[in-house]
């Protein structure tokens, strides 16, 4: 978030007579100002709102059942683990992209997409590792339908994140280019935020939810 | 009343600061822009604007808000319809014992259906159709914030719901209840399509509702007309609202659920299989978190529309407003705790059935204290006798036996009596009818000559209420009797000797009736169409935004937006602010304001119409149906939504080039 | 296949504690509606009319106002004392029901199947148990635990004159207990949508007095009774040689299936098809001959046998008391 | 545009599929008939038709042949004491009518006569579901998983069985 997105809505509206004159109203805001970052916020809350209930379908299943996992082992730690590293550090860019975005600043956008859209495809590639050690199968039993879905949940939202960033990427360079795309890239960067959130919670129920 | 005029300054400086910002950026021609009354340039250019140019192409792209709300309507009631005829078989094959009309391959399909459409393909989607051709006009701007994505949830609902009834002809009928419990709807009993056809239309029609749910939500919070703060917003406007946001809490888990089911008949995964860790139970614990929400989802809007129309016909504004506003948000959280009370006969712990039984309890008390701030309403007025009051009235009488016996169910041992036969069935159609059915009459009747211009002839009205009112309780009340008698509900026939026949004769008769009704409802409408008397911008003399303009309203909606400084504006003398000026009348344009006080935030420009929407619904479409029929279709066919997605959002140049000419930078 | 089948002829403890509260609610919630609508109905009645035209009165008479909260905030505190009532009553009944005395209960375990009700006597013990099927038999005055399973879908166990409703759900075991205090007949019918035949899944429980109750014991656990004319001693035949045999069980013959009712005593029941039919030769014969004609989607197949067989069977199966 | 093609094709597709749904989901409950001529081709022919893509009939199959204890030889299909059904080996023929006179009639080494024990019907019902188990009945009719212990891949998503390639194939997923 970036200092400009927190100035308050200052009102260049002015009466004219009866009239409220609206005309020198900027045409687009960032953060909040924005509907893009209401319409955001809702698909997030129905999107996290997923992520929590499949969490607890995990932990009731769970609690039902003698075993878990019953009969395999545990996922293995180390994707895991990069996947965690790796998308933690991935907010560094973000944030960055965020800022120019903020700032308009075609140029420094662009580049900071560009290694938002590299991270994102890093991620892609260690969470199809993540898939081959979480050692079960989706139809194997209540565990393994758990994590699997659990998993295929948030890399719905990876890899459509990661698409939203190509797509974005590819329209700054159309001309003639709208400000209020840079809006767009701002509340894309904003729910890359909510994918690495959401990240944590997930990781630890899927890594350490068959350890405890 | 002089907030207005307090919050905005009207000092030298920022004139000239916004005269300069105001100054078109390319080619130096002045801008049109609106605040000038009908009649006006501005007027006629803002008209051009926002109509959509004749042809199929553009009606397959329309995305105002009233259009789209309209045909949510439209749909819903054809689907009302749809459903009643299956509710009228099914009554007719219970008349008598042992009937052989239906047997039960097909009975089951009918209730099925008959709920399923009822739940998802009505209910829900007529409330939202109502809240979004209303909002936008009650809260005084142009369109909702998202009008593309409303337009392409309209498709969704829309094909999912020909879908269920393309599959329903030809015998693919969904046939394991509208709550599909498992293992019954599960992978070895839920044998062939027919269970995935219902998941699918599941995720459709929850789709649909989370759409149009964030769109309702971000239009409320954002785009009131300036002055409209939290504490000048209408009833109905805070009904909405909460249920939208419910509606974003509540269709995720039902959404997910099904999807689970699906994986369990798609993919073999074992959420629901007992033999493999699973449990059956999970699936009614998930399917009535959503469930018993959705109730409210239809409930709060039709107290809305309470709200609304009470004030207009006993003439004074509602009693105890502030406490209807609390009670409406204290019953949706409360909403989220009721789910156990249909499971009491499950083997739930016994200690979470008593808090779920008190939990159910409390619920009364919201609704109970709305209900006697509007009797007190109705009591210190005076009453315009016209048909809306008159289904309002009929709303307390109906609703209050099914609220009563709401209470009763709640009880965790009485409840294992009830539970499951008829008695509930007479419970859940006195909550619905007289909650939901009743207001939307009200409703329609209200609001019918702002949306044709033509009122429904008031004579019919009170025909088809009288017949309404005897027919509903002449069906549904021996129903609890029958209940009390131990008939079970979901059964296609009976024995005689068990003595139900009476009583289910005459729910058929009083079936004919509700039929009846319907009919001349039909009639009335197509009559008042054609020949029904003009209606003024306010025949009923209401005091909210929406009646401050012509009835239909021009496509715009508003000439120029209005500034509003009570609850009621047109009631109550004008601020020394009354409207806004300055937005363009060349593009679709329109104003966000500050979430709490209403301030006027920024320009916003709506997007145009395009076909985008519509071919992403079939996108969507032809990937949900490839997924039921084979597994690769569900990993593949998220390609197509993918490519329609982003060809929606891609810009397109004329449009961007339009959209900058008016572009000033925050 | 007829029995008393009413929640408001109770002939259990529990039963009649929960027609208490049944009353209790009924005659609560009455005096609030009328009151309601009474008041509605004055309200309505003496309010003036008015035309659309009439002036609102955006702010009503300050004096009527503080009146009308003190009515809204009267009525909303009665009726939260009202349901705070109903509530107690409420958890008493639930005591009440909770806590029925189970020294020497009769211990049954009840199998639901689509679409027929499997109970299996002493489970605990081989030599004494038996199975019956949609038919029990329970003394007068001592308790009965039953223990619920599913073997497919989910059921629902519900007896309305004797107890409420208590699901069978795969996967999950959950236990029952009521008590008959009068002898009689009592109805039951699942009460959980299970599929085609959810209408034809009735239970009739058969209240004794203990001596009676005893006596049938001894008959159950005997072995089915041998044939004693030629024309049975046919019928048994055919029925360990056709296809009846694959399913059904006769204890003491070749019949040894285990998926459909136990068919050892099945003379000395009331009914057919879990209460679709009443037990006569001729119902018997129809029902072998063509059951789908009767409870269409039941698993049991039609008998491809000439009348003359049929008549032998159906005479065996009803000398099987 | 090309979603919109695909699309709209996907939904005629499904239009077609779902009237052909009518024989697929169509619950024919047996009422009493003469016994089927076995081996007679139109029999065999009718019964074919009704059953193999009749979502219904084969899971009546599946559930006589739990009921009927088959497991007891032919383990889940997987094959014990006798020969396994799964893969795409049939020793006396895979067609409706063959595996129809091996349950009537039984076979050397082992198979038992059921002609007179089980009612044409059902046995008809059991050679659509043992078709199915080699995926050689429709896909879209054939059973889910059970809800019990999962022995073996379900029936709707095995990979379809060539009778005529001889080399045996684990059946798409793993054997359990």
């Amino acid at each position: 978030m970036t200092r400009r997105e927190f100035i308050p809505a200052s009102i260049p509206a002015v009466r004219r007579g009866d009239a409220l004159d609206v005309a020198g109203l900027p045409s687009y805001g960032f953060a909040h100002r924005s509907l893009m970052w209401w319409g955001n916020a809702g698909m997030m809350a129905i999107e996290g709102g997923a992520f929590g209930f499949m969490i607890v379908i995990y932990f009731y299943l769970r609690g039902i059942s003698n075993a878990w996992p019953d009969g395999g082992r545990p996922p293995d730690l180390l994707f895991g683990n990069i996947n965690l590293a790796v998308i933690l550090v991935s907010a560094v860019p973000n944030l960055f992209a965020q800022r120019a975005a903020a700032d308009r600043n075609t140029r420094r956008v662009r580049h900071w997409l560009y290694v938002c859209a590299a991270f994102g495809v890093v991620l892609c590639a260690v969470r199809w590792f993540e898939f081959t050690a979480l050692n079960v199968r989706w139809d194997d039993g209540a565990y393994g339908s758990t994590v699997w879905v659990l998993l295929g949940l948030h890399t719905f939202n990876l890899v459509t994140d990661v698409a939203d960033t190509f797509v974005l990427t590819a329209v700054t360079y159309t001309s003639p280019f709208e400000g209020k795309r840079f809006v767009d890239i701002a509340e894309n960067c904003g729910y890359w935020y909510f994918v690495v959130l959401t990240w944590l919670p997930i990781y630890a129920v899927i890594y350490f939810g068959a350890r405890l | 009343m002089t907030a207005a005029s307090g919050a905005f300054p009207s000092d030298a400086g920022s004139r000239t600061r916004a005269r300069e910002r105001s100054q078109p950026k390319k080619g130096g021609r002045q801008r049109l822009r609106d605040g000038a009354g009908a009649g006006s340039r501005a007027a006629a250019e803002l008209e051009r604007t926002w109509t959509d140019k004749p042809g199929v192409i553009s009606f397959l792209s329309a995305n105002g808000h009233k259009t789209i709300g309209l045909r949510f309507i439209v749909t819903a009631l054809c689907f009302f319809g749809a459903a009643g005829v299956m509710g009228g078989l099914m009554r007719h094959q219970l008349a008598t014992a042992n009937s052989h009309l239906v047997g039960p391959d097909f009975y089951n399909q009918l209730f099925t259906m008959h709920g399923t459409t009822m739940m998802f393909l009505f209910a829900v989607p007529v409330m939202q159709g109502f809240a979004l051709y209303l909002v936008p006009l009650m809260i005084g701007t142009r369109n909702t914030a998202f009008p593309r994505m409303t337009a392409c949830a309209y498709w969704l609902y829309v094909i999912g719901g020909l879908l269920l009834f393309g599959a329903f002809l030809s015998n693919t009928g969904p046939d394991a209840g509208w709550f599909a419990y498992v293992p019954l709807a599960g992978p070895q009993y839920g044998i062939g399509k027919r269970v995935d056809v219902w998941n699918m239309l599941v995720t459709y029609s929850e789709a649909t509702g989370l759409m149009v749910a964030v769109d309702i939500t971000t239009t409320i919070l954002k785009l009131r007309a300036p002055g409209m703060t939290l504490r000048h917003m209408p009833l109905f406007l805070w009904a909405s609202l909460v249920t939208s946001v419910m509606i974003i809490f509540a269709m995720p888990m039902v959404m997910l659920a099904a999807n689970l089911v699906q994986f369990d008949r798609m993919l073999g995964t074992h959420f629901f299989n007992p033999a493999e860790g699973g449990d059956a139970l999970l699936w009614q614990h998930l399917f009535w978190f959503f469930g018993h929400p959705e109730v409210y989802f239809i409930f709060i809007p039709a107290l809305g529309f309470i709200s609304a129309v009470i004030p207009t016909f006993a003439r004074r504004p509602m009693f105890g407003h502030d406490a209807i506003v609390l009670s409406l948000i204290a019953t949706g959280f409360l909403s989220f705790g009721l789910w156990v009370h249909h499971m009491f006969a499950t083997n739930v712990p016994e200690l979470g059935k008593s808090f779920f039984t008190a939990m159910s309890f409390m619920i009364a008390i919201p609704t109970a204290l709305q209900l006697f701030c509007w009797i007190a309403t109705i009591a210190s007025g005076r009453l315009v006798m016209k048909t809306p009051l008159l289904f309002v009235l009929g709303f307390f009488f109906i609703l209050l036996i099914g609220g009563l016996t709401g209470i009763m169910l709640g009880s965790v041992p009485l409840d294992l009596q009830v539970h499951d036969t008829y008695f509930v069935v007479a419970h859940l159609h006195y909550v619905l009818i007289g909650g939901a059915v009743f207001p939307l009459f009200a409703a329609i009747f209200y609001w019918f000559p702002k949306v044709t211009g033509r009122v429904l002839s008031d004579r019919l009205g009170k025909w088809q209420f009288w017949l309404f009112f005897i027919g509903v309780n002449l069906t549904f009340f021996p129903l609890h009797i029958l209940g009390l008698a131990g008939m079970p509900r979901r059964i296609y026939t009976y024995a005689p000797e068990t003595g139900w026949g009476f009583l289910s004769f005459l729910s058929a008769a009083g079936q004919v009736i509700n039929d009846l009704s319907m009919l001349l409802f039909a009639f009335n409408v197509a009559r008042s169409l054609f020949k029904g008397e003009r209606a003024p911008a306010d025949p009923w003399g209401g005091g909210t935004l929406e009646w401050s303009v012509s009835s239909p309203p021009p496509a715009c909606n508003f000439f120029a937006l209005p500034v509003v400084s009570s609850r009621e504006p047109l009631w109550t003398p004008p601020g020394n602010v009354t409207h806004v000026s300055g937005l363009s009348a060349e593009i679709r344009e329109g104003l966000t304001t500050t979430v709490i006080d209403a301030l006027p935030d920024t320009r916003y420009a709506y997007p145009a119409p395009e076909i985008w929407p519509f071919v992403a619904s079939l996108a969507v479409t032809a990937w949900l149906v490839w997924s039921i029929w084979s597994v690769r279709g569900f990993a593949w066919g998220l390609i197509l939504p993918a490519i329609a997605f982003f060809a929606w959002y891609w810009p397109d140049k004329k449009e961007s080039i339009e959209e900058i000419s008016w572009e000033t930078e925050p | 296949m007829n029995g008393i089948h009413d929640i408001r002829l109770p002939a259990g403890p529990q039963a009649a504690a929960l027609f208490d509260l049944w009353t209790l609610m009924l005659i609560t919630c009455t005096g609030v509606f009328v009151a309601i609508i009474v008041v509605l109905a004055v309200a309505v009645w003496r309010a003036p009319r008015a035309t659309a035209k009439t002036l609102p009165d955006a702010d009503a008479h300050p004096r009527k106002e503080t009146m009308l909260k003190r009515s809204v905030g009267f009525a909303v505190a009665t009726s939260a004392v009202l349901l705070f009532v109903l509530l107690f009553a409420s958890f008493i009944a639930d005591r009440a029901i909770a806590t029925l005395p189970l020294d020497d209960a009769v211990h049954i375990d009840l199998i639901g199947h689509q679409f027929w009700w499997e109970a299996r006597y002493d489970p605990s013990d081989p030599a004494r148990s038996f199975a019956t099927a949609n038919e029990m038999h329970v003394p007068v005055g001592r308790p009965v635990l039953m223990t619920l399973r599913a073997d497919d879908v989910i059921h629902s166990f519900w007896v309305p004159s004797l107890a409420g409703k208590k699901d069978l759900i795969p996967g999950r075991t959950s236990t029952i207990a009521f008590r008959a205090d009068r002898a009689g007949i009592y109805r039951g019918q699942c009460a959980e949508f299970c599929g085609y035949q959810h209408a034809h899944m009735a239970l009739i429980v058969v209240a004794d007095a203990p001596a009676d109750y005893e006596r049938w014991l001894v008959v159950q656990r005997q072995p089915a009774r041998e044939p004693s004319t030629a024309q049975e001693r046919r019928g048994r035949d055919l029925v360990e040689r056709a296809s009846c045999a694959m399913c059904h069980t006769i204890s003491g013959t070749a019949a040894r299936g285990r998926r459909a009712p136990d068919l050892s005593h099945v003379g000395s029941r009331s009914s057919l098809a879990a209460g679709t039919l009443e037990n006569t030769a001729a119902s018997r014969a129809h029902w072998i001959a063509d059951p789908q004609s009767y409870k269409p989607g039941v698993d049991m197949p039609p008998l491809a046998a000439a009348p003359a067989d049929l008549v032998a069977i159906s005479a065996y199966l009803g000398a099987l008391q | 545009m090309t979603s919109v093609w695909r699309s709209a094709l996907t939904i005629v597709v499904f239009a077609l599929s779902t009237l052909a749904a009518c024989e697929r989901e169509s619950r024919d409950f047996p009422r009493p008939a003469p016994g089927a001529e076995v081996g007679d081709p139109q029999t065999a022919a009718a019964m074919i038709a009704r059953d193999e893509r009749n979502a219904y009939a084969l899971a009546t199959g599946k559930k006589l042949w739990n009921w009927y204890n088959c497991n007891g030889c032919h383990a889940n299909g997987g094959g014990a004491s006798g020969p396994a059904l799964m893969d795409d080996v049939w020793i006396y023929g895979g067609d409706a009518t063959s595996i129809f006179q091996t349950i009537s009639q039984g076979r050397p080494n082992g198979m038992p006569a059921f002609g007179d024990r089980i009612p044409t019907d059902q046995i008809w019902a059991l050679a659509a579901y043992v078709r199915s188990m080699a995926a050689l009945a429709p896909q879209d009719a054939a059973p889910n998983r059970d809800d019990a212990f999962l022995t073996r891949v379900p029936e709707s998503f095995m990979d379809a069985q060539k009778p005529e390639t001889a080399k045996p194939s684990s059946g798409g997923g793993r054997p359990r």
